[in-house]
């Protein structure tokens, strides 16, 4: 098709979508309702099993099916990337060069040693009070694996890559989706159902309360830390390396 | 048992996989291969074990929670997806000889998403593995690296696919909106009227659900995904992802949107996709390509069964995939085992090469039968059931579009063992070629048995389901249309009481399907002697028929037309479920 | 949280968008989709949801369009 | 005060989807088509958000004495959204890592001069 006829079929298939859509709206309360019959039934299972962030008890507890499936997705994304950007028959991968960014200032390395403890204390914070504050196991795997390259900011691509990332890494991440499924199991053994919290919940508020929670929190960060340092790891060496 | 059985369909090829993963690089070969087949081997068996109930996740009550439902249709689906992922995995035994199990794990990971999406009883959770499969599927399809097409082809399915799924998402945002909840069940007792903002919330949410089935006019990217894809997984996507998408929009409309009459919209929708399908099919040769459309014909005629949405037709389209995945996994490894042989899935460049070896070729005509509807394959029997169940004039047009793609497949059959003249090759600036497809293993000079046993099983399957009639697959229709049936069973535990749909080959199913396979077989030999119909079709094309040329260059393997097809396909969907 | 305050940031992601869309650059888009990122962050926080907004602060604002710029490097070495 | 919300809310969704999409219509580059199609995937993170969202209710976390008297935002789309921004991150790395493979094996990632595949 020509780039006109595309967009003329598009413009009036979008005309059609937004038609469906203010339709679809016309049926639905109005923004900022205070109708929200889930809401209402989230907080309640909430308040039974003491998680105080009631985006966690959804997310690790009432509905932690979507989770696990969320959290496979990114074990099969993250496996797909390395097998797609594996060498081909036909490539060579370059032996690291002493070092690829030489014009690093003294400053900003200083500035990246000294963000790194740092960083992955806030991540470790981040997923273990995921039950308590905003956050968990998702965006403190992003701070962790965020950390991990702040040493291509302090040192250089060959300093993380002396950390070999792309060969222990692949191998750490699904240890996160075993962690999560080996979890729901023990569930299912306890008898409170496939992902059912097996400890006890404690009490609303206390760092310990929810362990279940906690315990989930942790294996996510895992699965999504460790993924996401292959993930970038990979690219970085595509742009670097590979030839 | 019960409460873990269904969600060891989902976990256990999650944790299989994990663990492959983990320690693929130091397990040999063979024992990843064979740890990865006893997973969906394991999946397959279960299905058939599992008990009609729904177990939610955590213990919570539904509407809170979301349950994995077994009934009827899911138990047949997932029996579906492990048998054919066993077959996939022990035809790929000696495929992708790289060190680690990206591979396997990769397959496993899609098991548990087709798995998760045929039990899931949550609109959002059916999403979230609907990415699932999705995630892994773009990676498979474009598993061979090496080879442009196959990268180019995973990519325009990925963006299709990805957008298909954002519009699902809008839908279930709004149905949320206007009801509370996310369970199909609840939903379904929320009793939506047939009203317009209902509509609107069924097209928008069944978007995605026809993207993945492949529904006109959101089927372009299917080709080109199918056509490139490592053979095995060819048939995991014919044979049951796409057909799980006709199931999700066949589900979500008899739990959901009972109300709504989508007769008419769903059998336009249906018979346009069946008739555009054989046609495509019958122009290629490209052979993958070939059975990629014939694919898209066969879920046309599924859909227009869903339009019936009664037992019997629902019992039929359901025998049907199952006959068909049978079928079109069987002719998938065929020219899988061609392309291992002679380097080539193009159909000209490929005539006479099967002199010496007429079983491949005796195989893939066989396919070609059962495909325009030779009793007693499981496909004619499922056919049969639905031409019994909609009006005379369309049932005429599903069993011509069953004749011409049986036709395609038969002349394909014919060149192969050298009968007729073959076209000249000339260089083709409309369709797809099938040179250049990169092997997908060594040169393979003697078979291995594994990979010949893969097609005989599969053809012996949909030959099987035709004789023994099995009742579950009855018992699987009734399921699937009775939307009350599924509140009951999962909101009160209570299992359906409604007596299955029969299953049984009648007199003039057994006719037509006859008839059907002999007009194939004198349609595949005009064409390949008289070189009339497809030849003289193509060298002719831009003269006598600018028709077929501009249905052709509609489908141009660019992604910015397969998008604004999308939408055109909502707005296409509201109008006709709107005046319908 | 003033409906005011997210009404203006809803309206600052709708331009947002538009314009990473319509930047025809990818090495331009990759600065233009980590500053919609950031912004959609900052609604997601007027929205009264801080754990979706940290995510996306995380993932939308910097990792993405780092892994943007870097498959715009890799592609534009390979590009005959 | 409400029905503009509304509008402008639910119209923003939409509108990302529709400019997303038209981006990978336009797109001369298939980097340039996988990040419009994360603009398209952000109208769902503005559609859930606003469906959930409630005037005068606070972020959903329960104080140390359990619901107070202030009502919380719907936490389930919030749950929801969260969900798809990890998915859209990862399918999004997988869509740009395919874009690198097409890039050396074609020599070219404009979707154009992609002509393989067709017919």
């Amino acid at each position: 098709m020509s780039p006109r006829v595309r967009l003329v079929l598009f413009l009036l298939g979008a005309a059609g979508f937004l038609t469906t859509g203010v339709l679809a709206v016309l049926g639905a309360p109005p923004v900022g309702t205070d109708v929200h019959p889930y809401r209402d039934a989230a907080v309640a299972g909430a308040l039974a099993h003491a998680t105080a962030n009631v985006v966690s008890t959804v997310n690790y507890d009432q509905r932690a099916l979507d989770t696990l499936g969320e959290e496979t997705i990114l074990l099969a994304s993250v496996t797909a990337a390395v097998a797609l950007l594996r060498p081909a028959d036909d490539e060579r991968v370059d032996v690291p060069p002493p070092d690829v960014v030489r014009s690093r200032s003294p400053a900003t390395r200083l500035a990246g040693w000294l963000l790194l403890p740092a960083t992955l204390l806030v991540g470790l914070d981040v997923v273990l009070h995921g039950h308590l504050t905003p956050g968990g196991g998702f965006q403190g795997g992003v701070v962790l694996a965020t950390a991990v390259h702040l040493l291509y900011l302090a040192g250089s691509f060959a300093a993380l890559e002396r950390l070999r990332p792309r060969r222990w890494a692949p191998v750490a991440e699904p240890v996160g989706a075993l962690g999560f499924v080996g979890l729901g199991v023990a569930g299912s053994v306890a008898g409170v159902g496939f992902l059912g919290g097996v400890l006890p919940f404690g009490t609303l508020g206390d760092p310990l309360s929810s362990p279940t929670v906690i315990l989930l929190n942790v294996a996510v960060g895992i699965g999504v830390g460790f993924g996401l340092v292959v993930l970038v790891a990979q690219f970085l060496r595509q742009e670097v390396l590979v030839r | 048992m019960t409460t873990l059985s269904p969600v060891g369909v989902v976990a256990g090829p999650i944790v299989v996989a994990a663990l492959l993963l983990v320690c693929g690089r130091w397990l040999p070969r063979p024992v990843v291969d064979g740890v990865a087949i006893l997973t969906t081997a394991a999946v397959g068996v279960s299905g058939a074990f599992l008990t009609p109930g729904a177990v939610t996740a955590g213990g919570w009550p539904a509407g809170v929670g979301i349950p994995l439902v077994v009934d009827g249709a899911s138990r047949v689906l997932v029996t579906l997806v492990g048998t054919l992922a066993t077959v996939a995995l022990l035809f790929s035994w000696r495929y992708f000889s790289d060190v680690e199990a990206h591979f396997q794990g990769l397959v496993l990971l899609f098991v548990a998403g087709l798995g998760g999406f045929a039990l899931s009883g949550d609109l959002f959770d059916m999403l979230v593995f609907f990415e699932l499969m999705g995630a892994c599927g773009f990676a498979l399809a474009a598993y061979k690296i090496e080879e442009a097409r196959s990268l180019q082809g995973g990519l325009t399915f990925g963006i299709v696919n990805s957008l298909g799924a954002y519009l699902t998402l809008c839908g279930i945002g709004l149905l949320y909106a206007r009801t509370g909840t996310l369970g199909l069940a609840p939903l379904g007792a929320a009793h939506l009227p047939a009203d317009t903002a209902t509509v609107a919330a069924f097209v928008l949410v069944s978007t995605g659900w026809l993207v993945k089935a492949a529904v006109v006019p959101f089927h372009f990217w299917l080709a080109d995904a199918h056509a490139v894809a490592p053979t095995p997984v060819c048939v995991l996507f014919s044979g049951v992802m796409a057909p799980l998408g006709v199931y999700g929009l066949a589900r979500v409309h008899a739990v959901v949107f009972g109300a709504l009459d989508v007769t008419v919209a769903l059998t336009v929708l249906g018979l346009v996709t069946a008739v555009l399908g054989a046609v495509m099919c019958v122009l290629q040769r490209n052979v993958k390509r070939l059975l990629a459309y014939s694919t898209i014909a066969h879920i046309g005629t599924f859909v227009v069964a869903v339009a019936v949405s009664s037992p019997e037709a629902s019992a039929g389209w359901l025998t049907d995939v199952v006959g068909h995945a049978g079928v079109k996994g069987a002719l998938f490894l065929l020219v899988g085992v061609l392309l291992a042989r002679h380097g080539s899935v193009d159909e000209i460049e490929l005539g006479g090469s099967c002199r010496r070896s007429r079983g491949i070729a005796a195989l893939m005509a066989l396919g070609g039968l059962a495909l325009a509807g030779l009793p007693p394959f499981g496909s004619a029997l499922g056919k049969g059931l639905i031409e019994q169940a909609v009006p005379v004039p369309v049932a005429v047009v599903l069993t011509l579009v069953a004749v011409l793609t049986g036709a395609a497949v038969l002349r394909v059959a014919l060149r192969l063992v050298g009968i007729g003249p073959l076209p000249a090759d000339r260089a083709d600036d409309v369709r797809t070629t099938g040179e250049g497809e990169e092997r997908e293993t060594r040169r393979l000079e003697r078979l291995p048995v594994t990979m010949l046993a893969g097609p005989v099983l599969l053809l012996g399957g949909s030959l099987a389901v035709g004789l023994l009639t099995p009742g579950v697959l009855g018992a699987a229709g009734t399921a699937l249309v009775d939307g009350a049936g599924y509140r009951d069973l999962v909101l009160g535990g209570v299992p359906p009481t409604t007596p299955p749909a029969e299953v049984a080959w009648s007199a003039s199913g057994l006719v037509v399907g006859t008839a059907a396979a002999v007009v194939a077989v004198l349609l595949a030999l005009g064409a390949v002697y008289a070189g009339r119909l497809p030849t003289v079709l193509r060298r002719r094309v831009p003269r006598q028929n600018r028709a077929v040329l501009g249905l052709e260059r509609l489908h141009s393997g660019h992604v910015g037309d397969y998008v604004a097809w999308v939408f055109v396909g909502i707005t296409a969907l509201g109008a006709l479920v709107l005046l319908g | 949280m003033s409906p005011v305050l997210l009404l203006v940031a809803l309206l600052g992601v709708a331009v947002a968008g538009g314009v990473v869309a319509l930047t025809r650059d990818p090495e331009k888009q990759a600065v233009t989709l980590s500053a919609f990122g950031l912004l959609l962050g900052v609604t997601f926080v007027l929205f009264d949801a801080p754990d979706v907004a940290l995510s996306q602060l995380a993932i939308g604002a910097a990792i993405v369009p780092l892994l943007v710029m870097l498959t715009v490097r890799t592609v534009r070495r390979r590009q005959r | 005060m409400t029905t503009l919300l509304t509008v402008v809310a639910f119209g923003t969704a939409f509108w990302l989807v529709v400019v997303g999409a038209y981006g990978i219509l336009r797109s001369d580059d298939l980097v340039h088509a996988v990040v419009s199609l994360s603009v398209a995937q952000s109208g769902t993170y503005i559609l859930l958000l606003a469906v959930g969202y409630q005037r005068d209710a606070t972020i959903p976390i329960l104080g140390a004495g359990g619901a107070g008297s202030t009502p919380i935002v719907d936490p389930v789309v919030q749950a929801m959204t969260l969900t798809d921004v990890v998915v859209s991150a990862t399918v999004t790395a997988l869509l740009l890592a395919l874009t690198v493979q097409i890039a050396k094996r074609h020599g070219t990632v404009d979707p154009d001069a992609l002509r393989e595949l067709r017919g």
